[in-house]
C-alpha cells in the first residue's frame, strides 16, 4: 500500500519535473519510479514514517498556519537583528511533547525549528530541548497551540 | 586592455597562484591536495570564461535564442571535474598510506624519517 | 491584472530579498553561535519563500511554477533538519549557549 | 563579477586558515561560489558537476580522508618567502602574458571562430539532441569522453588497490 | 544516528526523490542540462547519505560490493561495447549512424548508451572510494 | 525586478561570506556555509529568470539536495569526535 502510494507520487514528481510527454520518456519514467520503489523497499525506507500518506490531508490544513506563524516570528525576529540595543535574552527550555509516533514528533521538531525564534537543540520521544531568542519565544513552545496542532494533525490509530 | 575585459583573467590568475603557492609552501599533505584542487579549479574558469558572450544564453538550443556561448570548454571541463575528483580520491589515498606508514602526513617530518632511516643503514 | 500581479510579484521579491539581507546581517552581528542560527532560519524561510513566491507569480501557471514550489518543499523539509542537526551537534560538542542574565545554563 | 572576488577572498581564508576541518568547509562554500559564477558563465552542464561533485563528493570525501589523518596543520610556517616569491613572480608574468589575451566576451576571439559554429548549428539536425553539451560530449568528441570514463575507471582501481590490501591483513 | 529521529525521517522522505532525481537527469541530458557524469554523482551522492544516515553496513546490505564493483567495470563496458557494435554493424568504432535505420535516430541511441556507461561507470566509483575511505578507518580503530 | 533580488541575495551572499571568515568556531562556519548554499539556489533561480532560461531550476534543486547532504556529512563526522565514521554508532536495523 505504501508502496503503491510512493510509486505514484514518484510518477507524478517525474512527470512534473520532466514536462516533456514523449512516449519515450513516459515509460523510462514509468520504468524509473518503479525501480526507485524496488530499491526503497530494499532500503527499508518504505514505511509509516518514511512515506507518511496517513497524514497528507491534515498536513493540508496545518501548513498554512505554520506559515501564517512563521511570518509572524521572522517580523519580530527581524525587528530584532535591525534595532540598535540588540535586545535579546536567550533561553534553553525543556517541555515533554504530546505527541505519539515518530513522524508526529520530527514534524513538531521541525516545526519549532522553521519558526525563527526558536530552534529545537534535542529532540527523543520523551523530552523537546528548546533553545528561545527571547524568554517569551522560549516559553512560547511549552504546551503550545502548534503541539495541539500537531497532535491533531498526526491522527494516531 | 580594458579593466572589465581582462578581469575574469586576473581573478584566474590569482585563484592560480594561491593554489600553487599552497602546493609549494605548505607542507601539509592534505592541504597540498586541496591547493592543488583551487589550481584545478582556476583552470576550469580560465577555459570557461572566455567561451561566455554577453548577451548569449547557454548552449541548450531552443528557437527563440540566437546566441550562445561557446559549448567546447564546457565539455572538455564538464570531464575534467569528474577525473578531478577521482584523482582527488586516489591522491587521499596515497596520503591515507602514507599517515599509516610514516605516522604523519607532513612532508618536512616523513623526508626527516627517509633521511634518519637512510643513515642508519 | 497582469498590472496588479506585477506589483504584487514585484513586492514579494523585494520584501524576499530584504529578508534574505537581514537574515544574513544578523548572522554577522548575533553574539554566539545559537543566537546566529535564529537569523539564519530568516533567511532560510520567509526571504526564500518570498522570493520564490515572487517568481512564482511572475511564471505563471505552468511547470516552472511547480518546480519552484517543489524547490519551497524541499526548503520545508531540509532547512529545519540540518538547523536541528547542527544545533545538536554544536551542544553534543559542548558549545555553552550565551544565556540570557537569570538564567541558569546547568538547569535545563 | 562579483562572485568571482568573493572567490578569491574564499581562497585567501583558505592559505590563512590552519584547521583542516575549517579548509573543509571553506572548500564546500568555494564550490558553491564556484558553480554560481559557472551558472553566469552561461555554463549549466558545468554547474551542476561542480555542484554535485564540489559540494557533496569531494567534502565528503576529504572528510573521511581526514578522519584516518590529522586534523590540523600543526607547523608553523618556516620559510614562507621564497614560494611566495616564485608564486608572484609567476603571477605577474601570467598578468603580463594577459594583455595580448582578446577581452572578456569578445565575438571575434579565436575560441568562437573554429569549430563551434559547425556544432551549434549542425548539432539538433545531426544529433536531433538540443543540448549541444551532450551532443559533444557523447557523439562528436566521444574519443575523449571514452578517455575520461576509462581515467575515472583507473583511478577508482587505483585507489581500491591501495586501500584493499591493508584489509587483508587486519584478517589474518 | 539511526537514532537521531528528525535526520531517520527526513532520510527516509527524501532519498526515494533523490534517486528519482537522478534518474531524471540521466534521461533529460538531453534537453537540459545533465547527463550521465551528473546522474552518476548524484546516485552516489544518494547512497552516501544513506550511509550517512543509516551506517555503512546498512548501504552496504543495499548495494553490496560486489555489486558496485561490477558496476564499474559495466559502465565502461557498455562504452566500449556501443563502440564494438557500431563496428559489427558496418561503421567505424564509436560511429553512431550505423546503430539504426536513421543516422539521426543512431546518434540517439549512440548517445543514450554511451550515458548509461558513463552513468554506472561514475556512481560505481564515487560509491566505491567512499566504501573504501569509511570502511578502513573501522579497520584501523580495531586494530 | 529580478536584478533587484539577485543584488539582495549578492549582499546576504556576501554577509555571510564575513560570518564565514571571522566564525569562531566550526559550526559558525557551518550555518554560514549553509546559508551560502540556500542563497546559491535561489540566486540559481533568480538568473535563471534573469537570462529568461527558467528550465535551469533543476540545477537549484541539485543545490539544495547536495547542500544537505554535505552538512549532515560534515555533521555526522563532528558528532562522533575525532573518530566519528559515517557508519559507526548505528543501532542494527529494525
Amino acid at each position: 500500500m505504501h508502496l503503491a502510494s510512493l510509486g505514484i507520487v514518484l510518477y507524478a514528481f517525474w512527470l512534473l519535473l520532466s514536462g516533456y510527454f514523449e512516449p519515450f520518456l513516459l515509460a523510462a519514467g514509468a520504468g524509473s519510479a518503479l525501480a526507485v520503489v524496488l530499491l526503497s523497499r530494499r532500503m527499508h525506507i518504505v514505511d509509516r514514517e518514511g512515506h507518511p500518506i496517513q497524514m497528507i490531508a491534515s498536513v493540508l490544513l496545518y501548513w498554512p498556519w505554520l506559515i501564517k506563524e512563521i511570518f509572524k516570528c521572522a517580523w519580530d525576529v527581524s525587528r530584532i537583528i535591525l534595532s540598535p540595543s540588540l535586545p535579546i535574552s536567550p533561553v534553553l527550555v525543556r517541555f515533554k511533547p504530546t505527541q505519539k509516533s515518530q513522524v508526529g514528533l520530527t514534524t513538531h521538531a521541525n516545526s519549532i525549528t522553521l519558526t525563527p525564534g526558536t530552534i529545537t537543540v534535542e529532540a527523543t520521544q520523551d523530552e523537546f530541548l528548546v533553545h528561545g531568542l527571547t524568554r517569551t519565544a522560549g516559553a512560547g513552545v511549552i504546551d503550545s497551540e502548534m503541539d495541539q496542532r500537531v497532535s491533531k494533525v498526526e491522527g494516531y490509530r | 586592455m580594458s579593466f572589465t575585459g581582462h578581469y575574469t583573467y586576473w581573478v584566474t590568475i590569482f585563484l592560480m597562484i594561491a593554489g600553487l603557492y599552497i602546493v609549494i609552501a605548505r607542507g601539509n599533505l592534505v592541504k597540498k591536495l586541496i591547493g592543488l584542487g583551487i589550481f584545478q579549479t582556476s583552470v576550469y574558469i580560465l577555459y570557461i570564461a572566455p567561451g561566455k558572450l554577453i548577451g548569449g544564453t547557454a548552449p541548450i538550443l531552443a528557437a527563440s535564442f540566437h546566441t550562445y556561448s561557446n559549448p567546447l570548454p564546457h565539455v572538455l571541463i564538464l570531464t575534467a571535474i569528474v577525473v578531478g575528483v577521482a584523482t582527488l580520491a586516489l591522491g587521499l589515498a596515497i596520503v591515507v598510506r602514507i599517515r599509516e606508514a610514516y605516522d604523519s602526513i607532513e612532508e618536512d617530518e616523513i623526508l626527516e624519517i627517509d633521511r634518519s632511516e637512510g643513515e642508519a643503514q | 491584472m497582469s498590472m496588479a500581479l506585477d506589483i504584487l510579484s514585484w513586492f514579494c521579491m523585494l520584501a524576499g530579498g530584504v529578508f534574505c539581507a537581514i537574515g544574513a546581517f544578523g548572522l554577522v552581528r548575533m553574539p554566539d553561535f545559537y543566537t546566529r542560527m535564529h537569523a539564519a532560519s530568516i533567511t532560510d524561510t520567509v526571504g526564500a519563500w518570498l522570493l520564490l513566491l515572487g517568481m512564482i507569480l511572475q511564471a505563471g501557471l505552468t511547470l516552472i511554477a511547480v518546480k519552484l514550489l517543489m524547490i519551497a518543499l524541499l526548503l520545508l523539509f531540509t532547512s529545519p533538519t540540518a538547523t536541528h542537526a547542527l544545533a545538536k551537534a554544536a551542544r553534543a560538542r559542548g558549545l555553552q549557549p550565551l544565556l540570557a542574565p537569570g538564567e541558569d545554563p546547568s538547569k535545563p | 563579477m562579483t562572485l568571482l572576488t568573493m572567490m578569491a577572498v574564499v581562497t585567501v581564508a583558505i592559505v590563512v586558515q590552519r584547521n583542516l576541518f575549517a579548509v573543509v568547509v571553506f572548500g564546500s562554500i568555494y564550490s558553491f561560489l564556484m558553480a554560481t559564477a559557472l551558472v553566469a558563465l552561461d555554463a549549466v552542464d558545468v554547474a551542476m558537476t561542480e555542484a554535485s561533485v564540489g559540494a557533496g563528493m569531494s567534502t565528503v570525501l576529504l572528510l573521511t580522508a581526514l578522519n584516518l589523518t590529522r586534523g590540523d596543520e600543526v607547523k608553523p610556517l618556516r620559510r614562507p618567502l621564497l614560494p611566495l616569491f616564485v608564486a608572484i613572480v609567476i603571477g605577474a608574468a601570467l598578468v603580463y602574458g594577459t594583455f595580448g589575451l582578446p577581452a572578456f566576451s569578445d565575438p571575434q576571439a579565436a575560441i568562437h571562430l573554429h569549430v563551434v559554429p559547425r556544432y551549434l548549428v549542425d548539432s539538433l539536425r545531426e544529433t536531433g539532441v538540443p543540448n549541444v553539451v551532450t551532443s559533444v560530449l557523447a557523439s562528436y568528441r566521444g574519443y575523449d569522453t571514452l578517455g575520461e570514463t576509462t581515467v575515472v575507471f583507473t583511478a577508482g582501481a587505483g585507489v581500491i588497490a591501495l586501500l584493499r590490501r591493508r584489509r587483508g591483513k587486519a584478517k589474518q | 544516528m539511526t537514532r537521531d529521529l528528525v535526520l531517520r525521517v527526513l532520510g527516509k522522505v527524501l532519498i526515494p526523490f533523490v534517486l528519482l532525481f537522478a534518474l531524471y537527469v540521466q534521461f533529460h541530458g538531453d534537453f537540459g542540462p545533465g547527463g550521465g557524469f551528473q546522474a552518476g554523482v548524484i546516485t552516489a551522492a544518494a547512497v552516501i547519505f544513506y550511509a550517512i544516515i543509516f551506517g555503512l553496513p546498512a548501504a552496504r546490505r543495499f548495494a553490496p560490493d560486489r555489486l558496485v564493483e561490477s558496476m564499474i567495470a559495466a559502465g565502461v563496458l557498455i562504452y566500449g561495447g556501443v563502440g564494438v557494435f557500431g563496428i559489427l554493424m558496418g561503421g567505424n568504432y564509436l560511429d553512431y549512424f550505423v546503430l539504426a535505420h536513421d543516422t539521426v535516430h543512431g546518434q540517439e541511441r549512440g548517445i543514450f548508451w554511451v550515458e548509461v556507461g558513463v552513468a554506472f561507470t561514475v556512481s560505481g566509483v564515487m560509491t566505491k572510494v567512499f566504501y573504501q575511505f569509511a570502511e578502513r578507518r573501522r579497520v584501523v580503530d580495531e586494530a | 525586478m529580478f536584478a533587484a533580488g539577485a543584488i539582495a541575495l549578492l549582499v546576504a551572499l556576501a554577509l555571510a561570506l564575513v560570518r564565514a571568515i571571522l566564525g569562531p568556531t566550526v559550526f559558525d562556519r557551518l550555518q554560514a556555509a549553509n546559508t551560502i548554499g540556500t542563497v546559491a539556489m535561489l540566486m540559481l533561480a533568480v538568473l535563471g529568470f534573469l537570462t529568461g532560461r527558467p528550465e535551469f531550476l533543476d540545477l537549484a534543486l541539485v543545490y539544495g539536495l547536495l547542500n544537505v547532504v554535505g552538512t549532515i556529512a560534515v555533521l555526522k563526522f563532528f558528532r562522533h569526535g575525532d573518530l566519528g565514521a559515517p557508519g559507526e554508532g548505528v543501532e542494527p536495523h529494525p
